[in-house]
C-alpha cells in the first residue's frame, strides 16, 4: 500500500536541467578493442563543441552498470548516453533520466523511454555477415564445414547471433554447420578453434560474434599451419575494429569484418546529445553495418579512421 | 661456563607474564622448573628457545651474551628444546618430522639413506616402536611425545636441553627411558632444565629447583637440602588442602557397558555405579581414549551395547549421548574441547545456551549468573566471563572443559574423564579432584582414564586395568596401590618396572 | 585456512577479549578502523564532490548495496563456520530467472513467482549444504561445481532474458517505502535477523564454535552438520531473494549474466569486513562496513568521473587498504586503548 | 630386542606408507580414485569421437593445458602452506602485455621483452608475497584486491592489443622441438622442478609443515615468512612465463581479457588433484591429474560438440564428482586395500 514509485530526486516537471555542458558516455564493454577508438572520436567531438565527457567502468556488469546510471541520474547529469547491456533494464533509469530533465540518448538499441538513439542494429550486423558467408561459399566449390563463436550473454551478441542464423547458411548448399560453441575473448576464440580444427581437420570457415574471437581464430587457422592466404577458409568477424579491418585488409584468410564506422559513432555520441542540449532538433543516428572486405573500396576509409 | 639469564621480563598486552626471572643452569645440572599453571615456565622456555623476545634481561651461554635469538639460531647455538604444545607436522612421516628445520642434505636435496638411517638410531634409542614412513598424526600422543624427544636429540654437540613437561602424556617405562637419556647428557656435560608439575620426579632426577610463581622466582635450592613439603607449599603459595576423602557410597548401576567393541579396543564390559569413581588405568596406546570416545558417541562401536540409567542408548552421536547424561571430558584440550579464541562464558557453557534459552533467544542474566556460579565452583582463575578460552592457564582451561558439564550436573548421569589433569598444576589438580567427588556426591558416575598410576591409586574407588584394548584386570579400594596398577599393567608388555 | 595462525596471532588473539563480549555497537565503532576508513572516504568524496553526500546520492548507494548485503549476511554465517558458497551468484541467476520466466511464459502472479524463485534458491543452497556436509569434500571445490551447475541449468531454461514483469516487480525493485527503496528495508530485515541469531540465539554461539574448533563442538554435542545444511539453505534462500530484487530492479532476468561475479562481491564485502577465511572470527557489524566501503568507493569514483583502469586500481588498493585498517583495529594496542577509554 | 623392534617396524612400514614415501608413481595410481576416472572419460570421449585418441588432439590436450600446468605448480606449493594467489590471472594479462608492448611498441628483442615480461610477473608476485608475509591480512583478500589493481595497470599502459610479435614469439607459442609444443616442454620442466622442490629438498617438507602447523614450523627453525614470500614470487614469475606463453599463442596481448578468469582454472584444477584449500595436503602428482582432468573434459566436450550451457553443466557435476572420487581415493579402505595389494 505505502510503497511508491521511485521518480528519481526531483518531481517531473519542475526540474531544470544543469547549464554545465557534460555528457555522460555509459560504455560498459572497456575491454574491447574497439572502445579506445570510439573514445577518442567522441572526445574529439566533445573537443570541438566545448563539451566535457564523462565515462563509467562498469566491468561488463549489468549491477554494475545499473548502479552506475542510478548515480548519474541522481546527479542529473544534462545529458547521458548509455549502451544498454540489458535494453528492459535501463527503462526504468532513462525514464527517471528524463523526469529528471537528463537528455537519455540510447546506443546500440533503442528504448521506450529516450530522447535519441545511435543505432548499429546488431540483427542488421549479423544478417550482413551470414550473407557475405553465404556469398563466400556459394562461389566455392567444395563443401564448408562452419564453426560459429556466439556470445549471447550479451544482448548484443544475441542480435548478431539471431541475424546470422536469418541469413545463414541460406542457400549455400554446401555449407554445414559443424559446431556451434561460445566464445567471448581472443583466447575463447582461438581455443575452440583449435579443438574444433581437431575435430574438423577440414574445418574452413568461422563466422564469430566479433573481431576478437575472430581474429582468435584466425590465430588457430595459423597456428594450426594453414597459410595466411589459404583460398579455402573464410573467417568473419562484426564491429569494424582497428585490428579486424586491418586483417581484412591483408587479404588472407580473414575474409570480411562486418563494420561500423566507428568514427561516425564516436561523433553521434556526442554530437546527438549536444544537439538536443542545445535545443537542436536531433532524431539521433542509425550507423548502417557494412561487410567490409578487401576489395571493398570502403575498407580504405574505414581504416583511414583510425590512424 | 654456564647458562645463565638475568632479570628476565615479558609482558602480554601489558600482563607482566615475568617479572626479572634470573636462572642460571651449571653444565651437568638437572635444573627443574616448577610453579602454578600460568607461573610463566613456558613463556620463560620460550625465550631460551628464541621463539619470543624478552622485553628486558639478558642470556649468557658460556659468558657470551646471546641477543636476538630465533629458534634456528637457537639450535645454531646447541639448544635444544622440547616445548609443551608438540611441535609435529601431522602429515609428514617420523623422519620427515625428526629432522624438520635441520635436515641432513647432500647438495640442495635430503639425504634421505642418511636420514633413516640416524632416525632408526634414534627411535630404538628410545624404544620408540614406529616405522620410519608413518605419518605421525596416526600415532598415538605418547608417542608423539617421545618422538619430540627424539628430535631434539639428534645431534651431539647439545649444550642446552630444555624439557617443559615432557612427561605429562608418558607413562612410567617410557619415563625411566627418558630419563636414562637425560642422565647421559647430564654425563657429557648439557645443561637440563626440566619442567613437570610431577613433583616426584624432581626428587629422581633434578640437582637443583627453581619455583616461579606469577613471574617471579620464589624458591631457588638444591634438591638434596628440599622437602616435599616444602616444594608443595613454595608452587601452590602455602594454601594448599588436604585431598579430600572418599565419601559418598556408591549405588545402583548407572552404566552398564557390554562387550563393547569398536576402534583399536573391545570387546570390553564394564559397570559404573552412581557415586562411584571407576579409574581405567593402562599403558600408552592401550585403548582407553578409544573406549571413553566411544562411549561418548565419537565413534561408532563396532559391536556391544551401552545401557544408561537401565534404558539402550543407541551410542550415534555426542549430542545423542549426552541426552542420556553422559558426557565426556577428551584428553586433548586444545584440539578438541576449547574454543581458544572465544569467551571463557562460551567455553563453559556452550552446552547450555540451548536450556538456558527462553524460546529461541538467549537470556544473558540466567547465563551470567550460571557461569558466576560455577567459576566459583571451580576456581576459576581469573573469573571473567569475557576473557580468552586460551589465554587461561593450562589448569583454568581444564576447569573451563570441566565446568562445561558441571554446568548441567542436573542431567548428568555418567561423566567420562581422560586424563583429566594432564598439564595441569598442583593446586589445580587438587581441585579437579575435589569435583569428581562432589560429583560424586551428588549421584553421578565418575569414570576416568589416566597414564599416572599415582593418580589412579589417589582418586579411584574401584579400578580397571586395560592392556591392547580389554580389560585385564579389576582392583578395588585398598588393592589400589601404585604398585599394583604398574604390576598388573605391564606383566603383558614384557617390560621390567 | 591456516595462514592466519601464525605464532604471533596465536599469542595476540589468546589475550585479546572473545568477539562475543564486543557487541556493544559503539565500542565495536570505536574500536574498528575499518569505520575510521569508511569516514575518511566519505569525507574525501564529499570534499571532491557536493553531491556525494545529498539524500538521493545515499538512497543509490543503499540500493546498489541491498542485494549485497542479503547474500553477505548468511554467507557471514557460513565463513565464520569455516565454510563458503561460491555458487551464490549462479544461484541468484537462476532464482531470477526462474521468476522471470514463470511471470513472462506462464503468466504467473509476481508474488507466487517471486516465492518460488526463492524456494528454488533455498533448494540450490541446500544441495550445496548436503555436498559438503556430508561428504568430506571442500565447500570450495564443491561450490565452484555448482556454481558452473547451476549457471548451465539457468542458460538451458531460457537463453533470451524474460523482461517486463509489470508494476508489482518494479515497485519490489526499486519502489519507495517512506522514502527508503523496498530492497534496502529488505535488507535491513535480513541483517536484523542475522544479528539476531549469530548475537541472540545459541546457534550464534554454536556457529563460532564450529568455525573455531569443529571436533571440540561435536563433541560438545553442536549438531555439526545440521547447523551448516541450515545455514546454506538460507544463503541459497537469500541468493534467491537477491535474484528476484535484481531482476525486479532490472526489470528483466538475462540468464547468461544475472549475478555473473556476485560471488566475488560477497566474499570482498565479508572479508573486508574483517570475517577470517578461516572462520571463527567475524561480526555482523563487520559486514554492514564491508558493504558499505564497497557501495560508498564504487559510487564516489563514478561521481568523480574515474577511469575504468584506475577504478580498478583504486578498487584493489582499497580491499588492500580496507583490510589492513580492519587488522590493525583487532591488533593494535593502540586502537584498543581507545576503545578502553570510554 | 633391538633387533625384533626394527623386523616389526620395516614390516609394518610396508603397508603404512608415508605422504613423502609415496613417490611411487605406480603405486600412487593405483590409489587415486579420479585417475579412474580420468581414464574413464578418456574411454566416453573415445567412444564418442575416434577423433579423440589421436596424437593431434593429444597434443593440442597438452597444448591447452600447458599454461594452466605451469601455473597450477606454485599455486599448488601456495594452497599446500595454506594461502593462495588468486592474481595469476592478472599477472598472466600484465606480463603478456608489457612483453607484447616492448616487441611492438619499443622494437625490444622478443627474448629480453620476455624475460622483462617475466620479470615483471615475478615482482608482481613478491608483492603479493610481501603483503602476505608481513601482514596478517588474509592471502585472500590480498591477491583479489591486486588481481584488480595488476588488471588496471595492464589496462592503464595499453588500450589496444599489441599483436604481431614475429617468428621467434610463432616458435614459443606454438613451435614443435621433437614433435611436442614448446609450451608442453615448459609445463614439463616446471612440473619436474616442482616435483623435485617438494620431494627432494627440505624445502618441499618445511611447505607442508608451514601448510599444517605454522607455528610448529616456526618453532622448529623453519622460516615461515621467507619461504612463502620466495613461492609467492615464483608464482608470480610462473604467471608471467604463463602470459608470455599465451600471447605468444594468441600473437597478441589483449590487455582487457588476456588471462582473465585464469585464477579460477588454477584454483579448480589445483583443488580437483586433491590440495586441500585449508593446506598441508596434496601432491604434484595430484596437481598433474587436475590438469589433465580439465583439459580433456573441455577438449572432449567441444569435439562432441557439446552446448555451452550442457558443458556449464557437466563441467560443474564433474568437479564434484572429481572431487568426490579423490577424496574417495584419500579414504575409502577398498582403495588402499587395491593399492596395498601390489
Ligand atoms: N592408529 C590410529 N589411527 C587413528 N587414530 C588413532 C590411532 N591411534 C590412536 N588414535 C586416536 O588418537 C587419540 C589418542 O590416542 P591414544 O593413544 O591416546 O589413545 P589410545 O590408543 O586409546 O591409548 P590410551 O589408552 O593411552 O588412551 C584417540 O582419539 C585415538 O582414537
Ligand atoms: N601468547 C600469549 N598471549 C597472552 N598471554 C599469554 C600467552 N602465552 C601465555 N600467556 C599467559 O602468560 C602466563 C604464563 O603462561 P605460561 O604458559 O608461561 O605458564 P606455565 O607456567 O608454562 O603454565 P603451565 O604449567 O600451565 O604450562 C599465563 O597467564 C598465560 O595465560
Ligand atoms: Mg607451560
Ligand atoms: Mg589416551
Amino acid at each position: 500500500g505505502g510503497v511508491k514509485e521511485d521518480t528519481g530526486s526531483a518531481k517531473s516537471g519542475s526540474c531544470q536541467r544543469k547549464k554545465d555542458k557534460v555528457i555522460g558516455f555509459d560504455y560498459p564493454l572497456t575491454s574491447l578493442a574497439v572502445y579506445g577508438d570510439l573514445k577518442r572520436f567522441a572526445e574529439q567531438r566533445a573537443k570541438e563543441r566545448g563539451y566535457e565527457l564523462r565515462y563509467t567502468a562498469d566491468d561488463e556488469n549489468l549491477q554494475k552498470q545499473n548502479a552506475n546510471m542510478q548515480t548519474w541520474v541522481t546527479q542529473q547529469l544534462p545529458a547521458i548516453v548509455s549502451y544498454p547491456l540489458e535494453p528492459a533494464s535501463m527503462e526504468p533509469l532513462a525514464k527517471q533520466a528524463r523526469a529528471n530533465c537528463t537528455v537519455f540518448v540510447s546506443y546500440a538499441t533503442p528504448l521506450q523511454n529516450e530522447d535519441a538513439s545511435i543505432l548499429f542494429s546488431g540483427l542488421e550486423s549479423g544478417k550482413a555477415l551470414g550473407k557475405a558467408a553465404g556469398d563466400w561459399a556459394a562461389k566455392h566449390s567444395g563443401p564448408v564445414k562452419v564453426l560459429i563463436l556466439n556470445n549471447r550473454d550479451l544482448a548484443v551478441g544475441a542480435q548478431r547471433d539471431d541475424g546470422l542464423k536469418a541469413t545463414f547458411p541460406g542457400d549455400a548448399k554446401n555449407a554445414e554447420i559443424v559446431s556451434t560453441q561460445k566464445a567471448g575473448t581472443r583466447a575463447d576464440g582461438e581455443q575452440i578453434t583449435r579443438t574444433v580444427l581437431q575435430a574438423h581437420p577440414d574445418l574452413n570457415m568461422v563466422l564469430a560474434y566479433d573481431d576478437d574471437v575472430a581474429i582468435g581464430a584466425q590465430q588457430a587457422f595459423l597456428n594450426a599451419g594453414k597459410a595466411a592466404d589459404d583460398p579455402n577458409i573464410f573467417i568473419g568477424g562484426q564491429d569494424g575494429s582497428k585490428e579486424g579491418l586491418q586483417a581484412v585488409q591483408k587479404g588472407g584468410i580473414y575474409r570480411v569484418s562486418v563494420a561500423v564506422r566507428i568514427r561516425d559513432i564516436g561523433f553521434a555520441v556526442t554530437d546527438v546529445a549536444a544537439d538536443l542540449l542545445e535545443g537542436k532538433p536531433n532524431k539521433g543516428v542509425n550507423v548502417p553495418p557494412v561487410a567490409l572486405t578487401v576489395d571493398n573500396p570502403q575498407l580504405k576509409d574505414y581504416l583511414s579512421d583510425y590512424s | 661456563m654456564t647458562l645463565q639469564m638475568v632479570g628476565i621480563e615479558k609482558s602480554y598486552s601489558g600482563f607482566r607474564v615475568l617479572r626479572g626471572v634470573d636462572l642460571s643452569v651449571a653444565p651437568g645440572e638437572v635444573h627443574a622448573l616448577l610453579g602454578p599453571n600460568g607461573a610463566g615456565k613456558s613463556t620463560l622456555i620460550k625465550c631460551i628457545a628464541g621463539a619470543i623476545n624478552p622485553e628486558a634481561g639478558s642470556i649468557r651461554l658460556d659468558d657470551a651474551p646471546v641477543e636476538d635469538l630465533t629458534p634456528t639460531r637457537a639450535f645454531e647455538l646447541g639448544i635444544a628444546v622440547i616445548h609443551q604444545h608438540l611441535s609435529l607436522v601431522d602429515v609428514l612421516s617420523v623422519t620427515d618430522n625428526l629432522f624438520m628445520g635441520h635436515e641432513l642434505r647432500r647438495g640442495p636435496l635430503i639425504n634421505r639413506r642418511a636420514q633413516r638411517r640416524v632416525a632408526r638410531e634414534l627411535l630404538d634409542q628410545f624404544g620408540i616402536d614406529v616405522p620410519l614412513d608413518a605419518k605421525v598424526g596416526t600415532l598415538p600422543i605418547g608417542t608423539k611425545q617421545l618422538l619430540e624427544i627424539a628430535k631434539a636429540w639428534h645431534r651431539t654437540d647439545v649444550k642446552v636441553i630444555v624439557l617443559d613437561e615432557p612427561t605429562a602424556s608418558l607413562s612410567e617405562s617410557e619415563t625411566q627411558r627418558l630419563f636414562a637419556e637425560v642422565a647421559r647428557m647430564k654425563q657429557r656435560g648439557a645443561r637440563i632444565i626440566y619442567t613437570t608439575h610431577r613433583l616426584g620426579e624432581v626428587f629422581r632426577i633434578a640437582d637443583r629447583v627453581t619455583v616461579l610463581r606469577d613471574g617471579m622466582v620464589t624458591l631457588q635450592e638444591p634438591v638434596a637440602s628440599l622437602v616435599p613439603q616444602r616444594l608443595v607449599a613454595a608452587i601452590s603459595g602455602g594454601n594448599e588442602e588436604a585431598a579430600g576423602k572418599r565419601t559418598a557410597t556408591a549405588g545402583e548401576v548407572v552404566l552398564d557397558v557390554d562387550q563393547l567393541a569398536g576402534p583399536r579396543f573391545g570387546p570390553v564390559s564394564l559397570q559404573a555405579r552412581r557415586g562411584e569413581i571407576l579409574g581405567l588405568y593402562g599403558v600408552l596406546g592401550s585403548g582407553r581414549t578409544s573406549l571413553l570416545e566411544t562411549l561418548a558417541g565419537r565413534f561408532r562401536p563396532s559391536a556391544g551395547q551401552v545401557t544408561v540409567n537401565g534404558t539402550r542408548v543407541a551410542v550415534t552421536s555426542p549430542a545423542r549421548v549426552q541426552r542420556a547424561g553422559v558426557a565426556l571430558v577428551p584428553s586433548d584440550r586444545q584440539r578438541q574441547a576449547l574454543w581458544a579464541t572465544r569467551s571463557a562464558s562460551d567455553n563453559l557453557l556452550l552446552p547450555s545456551f540451548g536450556r538456558l534459552a527462553a524460546g529461541a533467544l538467549r537470556r544473558p542474566g540466567r547465563e551470567r549468573g550460571l557461569f558466576q556460579r560455577t567459576a566459583t565452583a571451580l576456581d576459576l582463575q581469573p573469573p571473567d566471563a569475557r576473557r580468552a578460552g586460551g589465554a587461561f592457564s593450562g589448569g583454568n582451561q581444564q576447569k573451563l572443559v570441566l565446568g562445561r558439564w558441571l554446568a548441567r550436573i542436573d542431567e548428568l548421569s555418567v561423566l567420562l574423564l581422560d586424563e583429566p589433569t594432564q598439564g595441569v598444576d598442583v593446586g589445580a589438580r587438587r581441585k579437579i579432584y575435589d569435583v569428581c567427588r562432589e560429583l560424586t556426591e551428588r549421584g553421578v558416575a565418575v569414570v576416568f582414564a589416566s597414564t599416572d598410576a599415582d593418580e589412579v591409586a589417589a582418586l579411584a574407588d574401584r579400578a580397571l586395568v586395560i592392556d591392547a584394548g580389554r580389560v585385564i584386570a579389576e582392583l578395588a579400594g585398598d588393592e589400589i596401590t601404585e604398585k599394583s596398577l604398574l604390576d598388573h599393567a605391564h606383566q603383558f608388555t614384557g617390560v621390567t618396572a | 585456512m591456516t595462514t592466519t595462525t601464525s605464532t604471533t596471532t596465536s599469542a595476540a588473539s589468546a589475550s585479546a577479549p572473545a568477539v562475543g563480549a564486543k557487541r556493544d555497537p559503539i565500542a565495536v565503532a570505536l574500536r574498528s578502523a575499518l569505520l575510521i576508513g569508511l569516514v575518511v572516504l566519505t569525507i574525501f568524496f564529499t570534499a571532491q564532490s557536493n553531491l556525494f553526500l545529498t539524500a538521493g546520492n545515499l538512497k543509490n548507494i543503499a540500493l546498489s548495496g541491498a542485494v549485497l548485503m542479503v547474500v553477505a549476511v548468511p554467507q557471514a554465517l557460513l565463513v565464520i563456520m569455516g565454510v563458503v558458497d561460491l555458487s551464490v551468484g549462479s544461484v541468484i541467476g537462476l532464482a531470477g530467472v526462474v521468476t522471470g520466466l514463470l511471470i513472462v511464459d506462464h503468466g504467473m502472479a509476481w508474488q507466487l513467482a517471486a516465492l518460488i524463485g526463492i524456494a528454488i534458491g533455498a533448494v540450490a543452497g541446500l544441495v550445496n549444504g548436503l555436498l559438503v556436509a556430508f561428504t568430506r569434500l571442500s565447500p570450495i571445490i564443491v561450490t565452484l561445481g555448482t556454481l558452473q551447475l547451476y549457471r548451465g541449468i539457468t542458460q538451458f531454461l531460457r537463453s533470451n532474458p524474460p523482461a517486463n514483469f509489470g508494476k508489482g516487480m518494479q515497485l519490489l525493485g526499486r519502489g519507495l517505502y517512506l522514502g527508503v527503496p523496498v530492497p534496502v528495508w529488505i535488507a535491513l530485515v535480513v541483517f536484523i535477523i542475522g544479528a539476531i541469531v549469530l548475537y541472540g540465539t545459541p546457534s550464534g554461539r554454536y556457529v563460532y564454535a564450529i568455525g573455531v574448533n569443529k571436533e571440540a563442538a561435536f563433541l560438545s554435542g553442536v549438531a555439526t552438520r545440521a547447523l551448516p545444511l541450515i545455514v546454506y539453505a538460507a544463503t541459497g534462500a537469500a541468493a534467491g531473494i537477491g535474484g528476484v530484487l535484481l531482476s525486479a530492479q532490472l526489470d528483466s532476468a538475462p540468464p547468461g549474466t544475472l549475478g555473473v561475479g556476485f560471488e566475488l562481491n560477497v566474499l570482498t564485502a565479508v572479508l573486508l569486513g574483517g570475517i577470517a577465511f578461516s572462520g571463527g572470527r567475524g561480526t555482523m557489524f563487520g559486514v554492514l562496513l564491508g558493504v558499505a566501503f564497497l557501495g560508498v568507493l564504487n559510487n564516489g569514483m563514478t561521481l568523480m568521473n574515474v577511469p575504468y583502469y584506475a577504478q580498478e586500481m583504486a578498487t584493489g588498493a582499497a580491499l588492500i587498504i580496507g583490510a589492513g585498517l580492519d587488522e590493525l583495529s583487532q591488533h593494535s594496542q593502540l586502537i584498543r586503548a581507545i576503545g578502553r577509554r570510554r
